[in-house]
């Protein structure tokens, strides 16, 4: 994978498990992957992959329960997964900063949300209050909400889920971060203002080259805005590759299917073309490919514990051993097939 | 379809005595009330000397190897009645949690959740009993009703009820607004279950850290009724009558309101790190 | 909001009323009455005890006796006690009014802001040993009963080293002592709800967020997490206030401190109603505005909190 | 689809009282909703689209009761029913249900999901193991491992946090369910499954479908007539083919070519609008669109347009709609 | 200096004429005097009366004051307001209190009393310093009643409500101030006719607990204390009070009463002595008051004229108690009906050793009961209680005090409900008999006939305790509490 000297984020064989009752579950295994400075990342993935995980493990905010099993998270010169927690809390909101998926818990029902965008600034840039609060109306206008003033004053609750969200995006872009998270940072946005955000985040990344880590389920974001994109299946990364590559050469049968998936505004589908089956729960992965079981090509091999990522491109890589089978899969007779 | 899986199938329930073996408060605690629930129980049957018989000229003895704990004004034997002062203080103040955490939390979340003149009337009847000095409330309470356990039981309920009833309500606001109520609320529930699986649930912790520190005011409130001579009579023992007569021979014979107060303590620490513990067992989201 | 506070204001003068009514009924059921308490060994002379009942005006019908006393109420006086001759019972009140709400007030501006950091200190550390530490020293710190702490107290700080006066009222240093004593329960309490809370409130979401915006821990803790378990700290502060006015009886005899606690206690045994009476409504109305102010805080303290009495 | 509505939303307006501050007393009302007349059949999907904060989760909240309107009727199989007591409301909780917009605070944390799924059921039965079958039952449609029936919210991630809230609200097989970005938070494919399924389930019981999002290719692909709201009004209403192949107001239009494509070759093509957003609290005069308008006349700035019939079950509020290609009515 | 002592509560009044309770008199007593005072052995001495005279005819007696004697307002004190003391006590409107009572039998008490009458017809001012009073039955006793003779001239210059703002007595103190919950104060009276004290005031602190007061008074913040009942133990076990120690008797008859009436057994005298040998005085003085009492074998305290040394000591006999239990057709307290011991709250240790002695010796089903005090009283004077232990304090050191109050029949406060006719001739024939030593024998003749009837069960006199700090001097305690401070001496 490219990790030269100029990548800002290089993740390495990151494994992350959460501790439960009856002992820990691996909920990443080996994940790894790098952004570089002024790139935009898209992750996709199977609800429950492991997209929010991966997010929150790089914030360093996996909580009680979770822990980082293995691997290593370098961000510019240091290693995340060895910094102090005071180092850790200094880069967080400042040097990389997270969109959280769920606006609506993700702020604090007490407090006003102008103030919890200005407390960032007043944190990281030593701003005063009063100025702080200004800059978060503008950034609140930037993010598209009307009437930034008086909304400045508002509780979370008063708000619709879409601003919540915004405001969560004023928040996270309030210090110019080097990295970006966001987790699904625009699910609850009408398509003008996700436009209008997500011109908002490109613009910031030409002029301040910070790096997006894109996490969403809308393959029309992706498309629209990632370089490249990282493919997710029950905690592995099944595909990475430039968003061009990937979105018209996939070659994972699980991408493949996916891309079929989406519902179109341009067309009425009478049945939208789905893949059979469900995720294996993290508790009862089977060695080898995750995939197979609902994988149209699978055959015997694809248990083999050695599976790993491969190269099929520069800058293009699979998790796939049949990958001859693969590519040539086509996704719309496989479907109607109904497997 | 996946199968399920055999480490995630668990009766459910299992889970509960799982998280309590790992919660190191829960257990201390449990091993602690449990010692001295069974020394109520079975500690009169066990002890060495019949705690109402009186010996004057054996009074105020300091610990021997006879009277393990010495003897009281009356040279009774201290420990026998530390055993047997358990069992009546333990009844009053289980007795009065179990009142008060019913009516309390019942009406508070009746106020809480109807809003309006429900919450009017409770939250006024609460001003009113909870505006006089407990102590005043009790004292008229048991006046009224004259001395004995049933008596200080019900007096002591009624002075608490209120405070639980209070902190359920301002429990229950801050819950109300919540989207999983409303999910209840459009799933058809009743208000009755909504309160019992929703509210409760996630209000119950408070409730219990406030119970497992009641245990040890009630206890000591018994005392102060019975000291006001309406409170349960001689020659039953409790504990807080025995920190209350030794206090007075605190300089020169200090060790029955020292046991007694032991007693007191041990159970009370019991109770709090028990309460404690399960408020972590109660909570999923287990930490390690 | 304004409008609410009007209406519950209105609303405590209900409940006032009833408090009143409340301790005149029950104490025409308290064994003993004041006569008998004055007659003392002489009770049982029919003729004395018929006299001093027409003085006091307790041979009229109870309604009668009733709005005498709320007539007293209105001017000011409360009528007159039972205990000392020929002495209102504002006059006996009047010395002491202060103290009670002075020692509880200090009481719990000590032991709230400890309480808090003692508690954010445990929960923080959830089930550590430090944790438990903390646990272990509040109980027993509240299983000590107040009278032994304060014989011990009073034995070193008074009797040992002088450092301190044993009793009474008037400088500050009579303060501390019953203020040490007073502050343990309450303390202890609000500990151990604020490390409930704190543990609820700590695994919410919007905490993870203020962490993700790199905030300094401690306003993670106090701005974001704390904050939000005020509601039903404040309402326990209420709560606790309820304990302390009982509480500094209790002080107020062992620190010999005349304050109306003690003032109370002693009313009741010597059967003076009136004094008894008019301290509870007293308490009353203290307690009655406290838990007003508590109530309106909720709405400043939560905005999703919105405390409407339903016109219906 | 049959001629009588099972929900009729009447002339509904819906106010929030905001308070600024206790001491002043400053009041600010903020409509959320304004004036939304809408009709929902038996079978059928009515999508609703629109702005952020237009106040469609508002509208979806009022036919549930969570809110009360205040003004106007929702009749509910002809029943008025924001008149019903607590009591009374409690039938009609079994044939209403809702997926809630943010699924996580929608979910009791010390609830298992298993008595999650189940409430709903437990209300209105009381036998159960039919209960238990059918939390599975309904957990494996939404493709949940019924494994997980012993897990507590928090362990989940939040497209499978949204197929918990999902499951809840299809287990009782109610008459109307109001999805409020029911799927937003799936990944494609099982959005795909959860998608399919409610069409089928809506094929065999005729639910009745208000589906609010913002993901167009799904309004598209479920409803069958989509409504767009505007600064709290409905300024179209059309069958999903007339509106998105023949949009009559503007704002539907810009919504449309907002859509982002999964298809790289057309990366960048998107048009976006440009403009001040009005705010609900202090709205526009005249049409609450005109201020983003390409094609904003001075009428637009005075005089707030209607929602006007302009073509056999094609409403739009616009002075001056879209030409149709079948030439309907002239733009000028 | 002054002189720092405690008190347990406010007195309930500090006016001589409402004065009815013990708080009261023990502040009162520094300002106020009567005919007589006491010695610091208790005994009687002339004080404002310097002798008097009894008529001829025994029913009444004259009075010579003493002179040069002046109140704290600089009026001097005479005869006028003798009787104009004795007119307040009785006017109805002014609700005399204890001291009211000693004037019954004075010639035209009940006409004041019935508000007839503001002149006390059988008082007359002969001089100004020679009173005559004339009385409607004999009353021998009369000259050492503890009057508290005030200014006549007090309302007219500070109005009704004079108490609290000014000093209407002869004692060596003035009355200062009382600050409700805090202190009373008085101040050296330097014109007083004994001789001007040698502090300059006395402070009584109002301390309810006596825990706090010896406390109190280890820091140095106390002069003087008067140990309550529940601190003696710790006074007597701490080494360091030991020199400081001050100890009387209490003129204070105790006894378990048993109300014949009530409880049918009770009739028979075998049960009665059952129960008065049945428990254990000695150790009642060692075990529950830590040696602070005597075992009382009579109804007289030591220290109070009249008191008999040479009775025979009740002894501790169970077995006899026994046996005179199974001859009364008891044995082992079978057939006896159950019967509640009764006492208020501070006494409850006594009456848990009866009950427990009563049912595990003698087998007499006896449970505990406590109660109210002031109901308990009312009880206990209406003869409504059947078995409860009392006391009885002396308000002036003449045996007839216990004897004519507590078991004379017509008594109110015969509680018990004992009466024997002979008993009752004998206190009669006393009140009558001015010579002391004759009737001292009439006391102890009546007394017996109590004891040999076992109608009463003496059981102990306490003993008071008091800590004096060593920088003061001249404080007497008495069976009778302390001296008035009028000779006390604090040095620095
Ligand atoms: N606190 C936790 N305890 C246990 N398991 C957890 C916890 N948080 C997440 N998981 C599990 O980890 C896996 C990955 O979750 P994650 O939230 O990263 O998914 P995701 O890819 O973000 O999915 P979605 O798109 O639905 O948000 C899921 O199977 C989830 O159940
Ligand atoms: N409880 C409330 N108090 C005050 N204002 C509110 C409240 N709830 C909603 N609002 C306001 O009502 C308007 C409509 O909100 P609503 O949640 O209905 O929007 P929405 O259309 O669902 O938006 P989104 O698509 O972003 O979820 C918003 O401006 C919001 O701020
Ligand atoms: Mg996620
Ligand atoms: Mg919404
Ligand atoms: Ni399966």
């Amino acid at each position: 994978m490219a990790s030269g000297a100029n990548t800002l984020l290089d993740i390495r064989d990151l494994s992350v498990s959460f501790a439960g009752l009856r002992g820990s579950v691996t909920v990443l295994h080996d994940i790894a992957f790098s952004v570089k400075p002024g790139e935009i990342v898209g992750i996709v993935g199977e609800s429950g992959s492991g997209k929010s995980v991966t997010s929150l493990a790089i914030m360093g905010l996996l909580g009680a329960q979770g822990s980082i099993e293995s691997g290593s998270i370098r961000f510019g010169d240091e290693v995340l997964t060895e910094l102090s927690p005071a180092r850790m809390r200094e880069k967080r909101g400042r040097d990389m900063a997270m969109i959280f998926q769920e606006p609506g818990t993700s702020l604090n029902p007490i407090l006003q949300v102008g103030f919890q965008i200005a407390e960032v600034l007043v944190e990281h840039t030593g701003a005063d209050l009063q100025s702080a609060q200004r800059r978060a109306i503008e950034l609140m206008a930037q993010v598209g909400i009307p009437a930034p003033e008086k909304r400045a004053r508002d509780y979370p609750h008063q708000l619709s889920g879409g601003m919540k969200q915004r405001i969560m995006i004023a928040m996270a872009l309030a210090c110019r971060p080097k990295l970006l998270i966001a987790d699904e940072p625009t699910t609850a946005l009408d398509v003008t203002i996700q436009a209008q955000i997500l011109k908002l985040i490109v613009d910031l990344r030409d002029e301040l080259d910070m790096a997006v880590l894109l996490i969403t389920h809308d393959m029309g974001v992706v498309a629209e805005t990632a370089d490249r994109v990282v493919v997710m299946y029950a905690g592995q990364i099944v595909e990475q590759s430039t968003a061009e590559r990937l979105f018209t050469r996939p070659t994972h049968p699980y991408t493949k299917l996916l891309l079929r998936s989406i519902p179109s505004a341009h067309e009425k589908q009478e049945v939208l073309p789905v893949i059979e089956g469900t995720t294996p729960s993290p508790s009862d992965h089977q060695p080898g490919c995750r995939f197979a079981p609902r994988c149209p090509i699978a055959a015997d091999m694809c248990r083999d514990p050695s599976l790993s990522l491969v190269a099929v491109a520069p800058d293009h890589a699979v998790r796939c051993c049949r990958l001859d089978a693969a590519r040539e899969l086509d996704v719309t007779r496989a479907v109607e097939a109904g497997l | 379809m996946a199968a399920p899986s055999t480490s995630q199938t668990a009766r459910p329930g299992s889970d509960f005595f799982l998280r309590f073996r790992r919660s190191r408060n829960a257990m201390i605690g449990s091993v602690i009330v449990a010692f001295v629930v069974l020394m109520a129980l079975f500690g009169p049957l066990l002890t060495p000397h019949d705690p109402v018989k009186v010996n004057v000229l054996a009074s105020w003895r300091a610990p021997d190897s006879t009277h393990w704990m010495g003897t009281d004004a009356l040279g009774r034997d201290v420990f026998s009645r530390i055993v047997l002062g358990g069992r009546v203080s333990l009844i009053v103040s289980m007795s009065v949690l179990a009142v008060t955490l019913t009516i309390g939390t019942v009406l508070g979340m009746c106020a809480a959740y109807f809003g309006g003149w429900v919450d009017a009337l409770v939250m006024r009847t609460v001003d009113i009993i909870f505006a006089f000095p407990e102590l005043i409330f009790a004292i008229l309470v048991a006046a009224v009703l004259g001395p004995g356990t049933l008596t200080v039981i019900i007096a002591l309920s009624m002075v608490w009820w209120p405070g639980i009833a209070r902190l359920t309500r301002s429990l229950v606001l801050g819950l109300r607004h919540e989207m999983f109520i409303e999910a209840a609320i459009v799933s058809g529930t009743p208000a009755h279950k909504i309160m019992r699986r929703h509210f409760l649930p996630n209000i119950v912790a408070p409730l219990i850290v406030r119970a497992s520190i009641g245990v040890g005011f009630i206890i000591m409130a018994e005392a102060t009724l019975s000291f006001l001579g309406i409170g349960i009579q001689e020659p039953e023992p409790t504990w807080g009558a025995m920190i209350r007569d030794g206090l007075s021979q605190l300089r020169t014979d200090p060790h029955l309101a020292l046991f007694a107060s032991l007693a007191l303590g041990i159970t009370m620490i019991g109770f709090n790190l028990l309460g404690d513990g399960l408020r972590d067992v109660l909570d999923p989201k287990v930490r390690n | 909001m304004i409008e609410y506070a009007a209406r519950r204001l209105a609303g405590l003068l209900g409940v006032w009323f009833l408090a009143i009514v409340i301790t005149f009924v029950a104490v025409q059921f308290v064994p003993g009455d004041p006569i008998m308490a004055l007659l003392s060994d002489r009770s049982g002379d029919a003729d004395l005890e018929a006299r001093l009942r027409a003085d006091y005006g307790l041979d009229r019908p109870l309604p009668v006796q009733f709005l005498d006393y709320l007539a007293h109420i209105a001017d000011g006086t409360f009528g007159l006690s039972f205990r000392f001759a020929n002495t209102t019972v504002f006059d006996v009140i009047s010395g002491g009014l202060l103290i009670s709400p002075i020692l509880a007030i200090t009481a719990i501006l000590i032991a709230v802001p400890l309480g808090v950091v003692l508690g954010v200190f445990a929960a923080q550390r959830a089930n550590s040993w430090a944790d438990t530490a903390v646990i272990l020293g509040l109980v027993s710190g509240i299983s000590i009963p107040n009278f032994a702490m304060a014989a011990f107290l009073v034995y070193l700080l008074s009797i040992k080293w002088s450092v301190l006066p044993v009793a009474g009222w008037g400088t500050p240093q009579h303060l501390v002592m019953p203020v040490l004593i007073l502050v343990i329960p309450p303390t202890a309490y609000v500990a151990r709800l604020t490390r409930t809370y704190m543990l609820e409130v700590l695994q919410q979401d919007f905490v993870r967020t203020a962490r993700a915006k790199g905030l300094r821990e401690r306003l993670v803790i106090y701005r974001h997490a704390l904050k939000n378990t005020f509601v039903p700290l404040l309402t326990t502060v209420g709560i606790i206030f309820g304990g302390l006015l009982s509480g500094t009886f209790v002080v107020e005899t062992i620190f010999n401190i005349p304050g109306l606690g003690r003032l109370a206690i002693e009313s009741i045994f010597a059967r003076d109603y009136p004094v008894t009476m008019t301290i509870v409504l007293l308490f009353t109305m203290f307690y009655s505005i406290i838990n007003l102010i508590v109530d309106l805080a909720y709405t400043a303290l939560d905005p999703r909190i919105r405390l409407t009495n339903t016109k219906a | 689809m049959s001629a009588v509505p099972i929900l009729r939303i009447e002339n509904v307006t819906k106010d929030f009282q905001i308070k600024r501050s206790a001491l002043s007393g400053e009041n600010l009302t903020l409509r959320a909703v304004n004036d939304v007349s809408l009709d929902v059949y038996p079978g059928e999907t009515l999508g609703v689209v629109g702005e952020s904060g237009c106040g469609k989760s508002t509208l979806g909240r009022t036919i549930l009761q969570l809110t009360r309107p205040t003004q106007g009727r929702i009749l509910f199989d002809g029943n008025d029913i924001t008149r019903l007591s607590r009591k009374q409301l409690k039938a009609i909780r079994q044939d209403i249900q809702i997926i809630f917009q943010d699924p996580y605070s929608s979910l009791n944390p010390r609830m298992k999901v298993r008595d999650i799924i189940a409430e709903p059921l437990e209300n209105f039965s009381s036998d159960r193991s039919a209960i238990t079958r059918r939390v599975h039952e309904v957990m494996e449609i939404v493709k949940l491992p019924v494994a997980y029936a012993d897990r507590y919210p928090h362990e989940f991630s939040g497209g499978q946090r949204q197929r918990i809230g999902i499951a809840r609200a299809i287990a009782i097989r109610p008459r109307l369910i109001v999805c409020d970005e029911a799927v937003s938070a799936l990944d494609v494919s099982v959005q795909a499954q959860i998608l399919n399924l409610l069409k089928e389930i809506q094929r065999e019981t005729q639910v009745a479908l208000l589906f609010i999002s913002h993901n167009l290719g799904v309004v598209r692909y479920l409803s069958h007539r989509v409504a767009v709201m505007y600064l709290g009004r409905v300024v179209e209403l059309a069958s999903e083919q007339a509106l998105f192949e023949n949009p009559k107001h503007p704002y539907t239009s810009a919504l449309l070519s907002a859509i982002p494509e999964a298809d790289y070759s057309r990366r960048g093509t998107r048009k976006y609008l440009s403009g001040d957003i009005p705010s609900p609290i202090d709205p526009p005069p005249g049409c609450p669109f005109h201020q983003r308008c390409e094609k904003v006349q001075d009428v637009c700035r005075v005089e707030t347009p209607v929602l006007d019939a302009l073509a056999p079950e094609h409403w739009a509020a616009c002075h001056f709609p879209n030409v149709s290609d079948k030439g309907i009515r002239d733009g000028a | 200096a002054e002189l720092r002592t405690n008190i347990n509560a406010d007195p309930a009044m500090v006016d001589p004429i409402t004065y009815s309770e013990l708080i009261a008199g023990d502040v009162m007593a520094n300002v106020y005097e009567g005919f007589v005072g006491l010695d610091t052995e208790g005994n009687v001495i002339p004080a404002l009366a310097e002798s008097w005279e009894p008529h001829e005819d025994g029913l009444g007696f004259r009075f010579k004051l003493r002179s040069g004697v002046k109140f704290h307002s600089g009026r001097s004190f005479g005869a006028k307001d003798v009787k104009y003391t004795f007119e307040q006590l009785l006017i109805p409107g002014n609700r005399g209190g204890l001291n009211a009572e000693y004037l019954d039998t004075v010639v035209g008490a009940q006409a004041v009393k019935d508000g007839k009458t503001t002149d006390l017809e059988g008082v007359t001012v002969v001089d100004e310093l020679t009173l005559d009073v004339r009385f409607t039955k004999a009353d021998v006793l009369f000259p050492i009643y503890p009057f508290y003779f005030m200014d006549a001239g007090i309302v007219e210059e500070h109005g009704a409500d004079w108490a609290t703002k000014a000093s209407a007595g002869t004692g060596p103190f003035k009355f200062k101030a009382w600050n409700l919950g805090r202190d009373v104060q008085l101040e050296a009276f330097a014109d007083y006719w004994g001789g001007a004290p040698k502090i300059d005031g006395v402070r009584f602190l109002i301390v309810p607990s006596g825990d706090t007061a010896v406390s109190m008074y280890e820091a140095g913040e106390l002069d003087v204390v008067y140990v309550d009942t529940q601190t003696i133990r710790r006074v007597l076990k701490d080494p360091q009070f030991k020199d400081e120690m001050l100890t009387a008797p209490a003129a204070q008859i105790r006894y378990l009463g048993m109300n014949q009436n009530l409880y049918e057994p009770f009739k028979d005298i075998r049960v009665r002595e059952a129960i008065c040998i049945g428990f254990d005085r000695d150790a009642m003085v060692d075990g529950l008051y830590d040696g602070a009492a005597f075992p009382l074998y009579g109804q007289v305290t030591p220290g109070v004229a009249g008191y008999n040394p040479d009775l025979p000591a009740i002894p501790y006999d169970p077995e006899r108690a026994k046996k005179l239990l199974a001859e009364a057709g008891y044995p082992n307290g079978e057939g006896l009906p159950p019967i509640k011991v009764t006492d208020t709250e501070p006494n409850k240790n006594d009456i848990t050793y009866y009950a427990n002695q009563f049912s595990s010796v003698l087998g007499m089903p006896v449970e505990v009961e406590i109660v109210e005090r002031g109901s308990h009283i009312k009880r206990m004077n209406a003869g409504e209680v059947p078995f409860f232990p009392w006391g009885w304090s002396a308000g002036y050191p003449d045996a007839l005090y216990f004897l004519s109050q507590v078991w004379y029949g017509p008594s109110t406060y015969n509680r018990s409900r004992w009466q024997n006719d002979a008993f009752d001739a004998l206190i009669e024939e006393a009140q009558g008999t001015a010579d002391a030593k004759a009737r001292y024998a009439l006391y102890n003749k009546a007394e017996k006939i109590l004891l040999d009837d076992w109608g009463t069960c003496p059981t102990t006199v306490r003993m008071q305790v008091a800590l004096v700090k060593p920088n003061v001097e001249g404080v007497s305690l008495t069976p009778f509490r302390f001296l008035p401070f009028g000779d006390a001496q604090v040095t620095e």
